[in-house]
């Protein structure tokens, strides 16, 4: 490919999150914060809350380097909402030489550093924030990818700056929400730790660092060796999700106390993910616990359960509360 | 919900603005702003936000719209037809096999000359296997007598809800608009919209004949065979006018907006190499991206797809002298000659002296990349007839680890 | 009812006999003899004695077989795609609206790889005008995968019946086959009757992938863009061995009868204008009648209309040296472009040197006589390019007291 | 066109009645009864009892000469089921010339040839006979269809025998059904009157006489003139049967006799086309008659009619009875 010296630069941005933190709104936000041409997308897997999703921002001034509706390969910058995502995906995929990696972590920069490494990444800087604290304190709830941004702004501000990404919050958010992503996001910056590379390596924002034909899924069945099309047989594909480890999607998973049951039921109803384990003791099914290695921790058991007065204290309690991985 | 993307269109549109928002909330904010008389559609990924869009519009006050629930595709197309036939400006949206079950309701709105406009968030249609993402489904059913017009990115298939509109009711065909699934669909994109006042003059409403009790007829009832061939010959000759209606609401709008758009646009044809790429929709964007740094290949981009634009393209392929032509299309129907956009481009290049091939990308979601574009532009190098097989699927597995190679 | 059709297929046929009966009861003839486990379909002009014509053998007591009644023929497509992928040889039939009532069902059977055999009594669909007449609606829908054969009179019809279902499951993949609606589904001709036990032998039940519960799998299932197109292009690979396959199946068909099939069969190409004739159904019937006078044309006549058979149509074309092609079609489709049958041949021929031009005629059932093939044929006499228009309409009155006039 | 003097003789019949008169069948007897390649069809008309139908006949030992599956435009034997349709059709209508038009009617000749004169038509035969009087007396019903093939047989012997005939009708009908048949068939020779032409005009069996372009029904609307494709206003185009005169297409009409009426109304919803006449008197709606101009005489009202006993005779009577036209 020819390369153009002039070249008006191009951003490139990737957001790995789970289904519900953002990562979508993450990117749509760039393109309005930007001042210039930019588009966002998805990409598109099935969406289902807890599932990893990626999503992506291009931008550049020059409109002809962004009419592209291709997803993006080779960030310069790949932004980390869950740090659970670093064993399941390969965030570094691509990435631009000299580029960063922001990860939302309390783990220390040593240990992400070996996460990674497993995927030979190119040599990157990486910047580590725990957004998850602020958003709690700030949002009340685990929504990291304002935050998320305010650390791309630390590491790249000639593509927009804290100003123009809070009027962007303020367009898109109903004002209540807008007030709290922009209270917390001011205190991004002190948050944000950089752990720089080389600094011989240079980044570069014309190059594409694409390796051919790596969106093609090499390595999954081709064409000659699907059986019957459109016919999936158990004995070639494993069906049903009983190996997905769905439990690592979430920050906390539900835990059972059987002291609280009055095996009323409602939690097996109520799980999405039958999670709910249950035992035919005494001649009739009795509840036993959860399924930690499914449950992505969306709480509903939680909400359904009655509980029971403890006989000591006379207090209330479920038989189902939510733990923290953290 | 704390985002509300709906937002920018539940006040007036005073004068233009650029905003941020995916194709289909876009859209929704386009056909609010043409002022619908009734919106009805069956939900389907992914056309659903446009359908929730207006929902929100209508529900917000500011669109005074019968919004109408169904329980299928098939039910939307036969309330919408029936709405539009007496009279209401309306507006309906699909994808997939959501457009396949509205198959047998299809054919009325052109016999009927009913100005329906509809949406297409282009998707695969289930076989061999279920796929929620982009392929182009509607080329299978290019023979309804629909009008339908392709749109690259978000400003595109705005302002192609707007153009639609206008000329569904100007040539009194129903026209539909589709862009490519989950790529604009569900892609934010910066785009300008129009203040309301301007799309309401580009769209006024006109009278036209419609049912009603003063001129009472009977719309589509049985004829013998006495009839029924004079009555495909009158919608042909009218069809025939449809293209320069086109031309027209292409040029008003640019009037409007600035902004040009044309059945053809073409890009780079005085190149080196005498060959271009010919395609629709979101891929002419990744062909333009990649062609910043590969001068030596032009690009036709149709944004006319029924009726097909001939006599503007066999100008176009003469006038320039263009030698190789590269159809890349996300279709393809097993029947052992070129896939859809081959054999339109074919039928209307019968006779030219080109050389034609068809590249089958993309199908399902699968992603487009300069992989695809750099592949085809070499492989098509030292190809010099029509002989053989003139089309291949591109960008495939055969196996485990191997790419499927194109064979022509 | 003092007349009893099926009266000759309540009991075994021993020898070849001949018969005289409509085309629809025919087929339901031809159709008992195949030993079909389930028939589902819902009645519609004019392929509704096929299914009458069967129940009446089944409740006979001739024929076992389920006798499936269902509401719509979504449903009877849905009912029997899932039957016969349970494993059971099924037949379905339909025509017009009903087929495209079927669409949203219609590429399931092709993408899972099942053998359904299906009649079409090709009829107009409804557009601008109800008509219960022949046109040739299922051009409309040839992309969905489906092989598709169609026959000139009630001798073929009967034949294809039974070739059909053959081809079904040598293939895996559903098949088609058409002859024109109330022309020959209604007229009563002579035809020659195979022995049950001949029928039997060429139709053997052989052993195919089935929804069973020893082997579980899942059917048509979601894929994420890394499987979508693999798919697609798996199907393909299959489709090309299916021109072969029925090579094979009219060749042990001529072995058994002694009449002989052809994908394409031709008829006085070394004759001096070297212009043809190229159609499908009924009207060779009437061309080749019409051609006892005249000499100087002659006839390509398509059976296999998918997958359609390209290669062998170029080296017809080439090796006789043909120099012009009439298409006579009983479709259109207000595309800007060549009607249906004008789409694939242009796409077969593409780059071919031959002229060519599509005649729209005989829509809703107007008769096509030897007016219109006389008129096709002086038309074309002085055409020596593909310069203009390549189709137009023929044999419809453009006023009361004036006929069209063919513009190219 | 090419003249082939070597020809082999092509039959062309047609066939004209009315939905239920066995004009299609008449057509197909004729396909089974000829010894060689043969082929029938009807005209393609919505058939409902009573309206006008036609049905073809193509016949020739040339396979090449019946291969066509064109309608018959030039036969030379037109075969007429029901004698009021020559008022309504040109029955006559591309007949060759010497040709037979064979008619079942009760009238004189002279009558006949009076009304088929303002046709204009070629030089053509006419045999008559009165086949609804075999059939009322043979079969019970007036379905003449057989019988008008007996006809054709006496004028046409060449085509195929009376043998042949009754060989086709025992095949196609049930058994009892085809008894009747056979036996009525044989009374049909003698009861048949042949009225010929000039005999110098010689029937030709090889040459068309279509007329060009006779079969696109011109006089009616052309493209150009259709007001909005599909749509026909009413200001256009007459809407509805008003018009047509139904009332002419049986043998019978049903007359209405108020002294034996008690208003029960069983007509009223039993009639197909809305025939029987009310009138609001004394505050209620009253039977009070019949249209003719539409009772196709199906019967229905006089099945359903309870009646009423004659004062006087304490016989019981109908308010509806059917009356002969003819």
């Amino acid at each position: 490919m020819a390369e153009n010296k002039e070249k008006i630069p191009k951003y490139l941005v990737r957001f790995h999150g789970r289904g519900g933190q953002g990562a979508v709104t993450a990117a749509q936000l760039c393109s309005m914060a930007f001042d210039g041409p930019a588009t966002c997308m998805p990409t598109f897997g099935a969406e289902r809350m807890g599932s990893p999703v990626a999503s992506f921002a291009r931008m550049s001034k020059d409109y002809n380097q962004v009419r592209t509706n291709e997803q993006v390969y080779s960030p310069q910058y790949s932004c980390i909402l869950d740090d659970t995502l670093l064993e399941d995906v390969d965030c570094t995929a691509g990435m631009v030489p000299g580029g960063y990696l922001i990860v939302n972590t309390c783990k220390p920069y040593e240990e992400i550093r070996e996460i990674i490494e497993k995927n030979n990444p190119p040599e990157i800087n990486v910047a580590l924030i725990d957004a998850t604290t602020i958003a709690l304190e700030y949002l009340g709830r685990n929504i990291t990818n304002t935050l998320i941004l305010g650390a791309l702004v630390k590491v790249a501000p000639q593509i927009f700056t804290l100003d123009e990404l809070i009027t962007a919050i303020a367009d898109q958010f109903n004002p209540k929400i807008a007030q709290k992503n922009m209270d917390a996001i001011k205190t991004v910056p002190d948050a944000t730790k950089i752990y720089p590379c080389d600094d011989k390596v240079k980044i570069s924002f014309e190059k594409d660092y694409k390796k051919e034909w790596s969106h093609i899924g090499l390595g999954k069945l081709g064409a000659a060796e699907l059986d019957k099309a459109g016919v999936w047989f158990t004995d070639v594909i494993d069906g049903g999700s009983a190996r997905v480890n769905t439990g690592s999607w979430g920050v906390s998973y539900a835990t059972f106390h059987p002291e609280y049951c009055i095996q009323c039921g409602n939690c097996v109803f109520i799980c999405p993910d039958l999670c709910i384990e249950r035992e035919f003791r005494d001649n009739k099914w009795q509840i036993v616990g959860v399924d930690e290695f499914h449950c992505k921790g969306c709480e509903n058991c939680v909400y359904v359960c009655p509980g029971k007065k403890d006989k000591e204290t006379g207090e209330k309690h479920k038989a189902l509360t939510m733990v923290m991985k953290c | 919900m704390s985002v509300q993307p709906m937002n920018p269109f539940f006040k007036e549109i005073k004068k233009p603005v650029e905003l941020t928002m995916t194709g289909n909330y876009a859209v929704a904010g386009a056909v609010s702003q043409t002022d619908p008389d009734v919106i009805c559609a069956f939900p389907i990924t992914p056309q659903t936000q446009s359908v929730e869009g207006l929902s929100d519009v209508v529900n917000h006050g500011k669109l005074k719209a019968a919004f109408v629930n169904v329980e299928s595709e098939l039910a939307a197309c036969a309330f919408s037809t029936a709405a539009c036939a007496a009279g209401a400006r309306t507006f309906i949206a699909t994808a997939s096999q959501g457009l396949l079950l509205m198959a047998e309701c299809l054919p009325m709105a052109p016999g009927w000359r009913v100005p329906l406009t509809m949406m297409i968030s282009a998707r695969a249609f289930n076989s061999p296997n279920l796929s929620i993402w982009n392929s182009w489904e509607f080329t299978l059913l290019s023979g309804m007598g629909w009008n339908t017009i392709v749109s690259e990115n978000v400003q595109e298939t705005y302002d192609a809800a707007i153009i639609a509109s206008k000329i569904s009711e100007d040539s009194l065909f129903p026209t539909q608009f589709v862009h490519d699934g989950f790529i604009i669909s569900h892609s934010a994109q910066k785009f300008f919209a129009i203040p309301d006042e301007d799309v309401l003059k580009y769209t006024p409403r006109k009278p036209r004949h419609h049912i009603n009790t003063d001129k009472t007829g009977t719309w589509g009832g049985i004829v013998t065979p006495d009839y029924f061939g004079e009555g495909r010959l009158a919608l042909e000759l009218e069809k025939n006018k449809v293209l320069p209606i086109m031309d027209n609401a292409f040029k008003e709008f640019k009037k409007m907006t600035g902004r040009s758009y044309h059945s053809i646009e073409t890009y780079n044809l005085d190149c080196s190499s005498k060959t271009v790429f010919l395609t629709m929709g979101s891929m002419c964007g990744n062909i333009l991206t990649w062609m910043e740094h590969n001068k030596d290949v032009g690009l036709i981009k149709l944004r006319t797809w029924r009726p097909f634009p001939t006599e503007q393209l066999r100008k176009i392929i003469e006038e320039n002298n263009i030698e190789k032509i590269i159809i890349l299309e996300k279709d393809d129907d097993l029947s052992g000659i070129l896939p859809p956009v081959g054999q339109s481009v074919a039928s209307a290049l019968f006779g030219i002296n080109v050389v034609l091939r068809s590249l089958i990308v993309g199908l399902g979601g699968r992603d487009v990349t300069k992989d695809e574009i750099e592949y085809a532009a070499k492989k098509m190098k030292p190809i010099t007839d029509n002989r053989g097989k003139l089309y291949d699927y591109l960008g495939v597995r055969e196996t485990k680890d191997k790419m499927w190679e194109v064979r022509f």
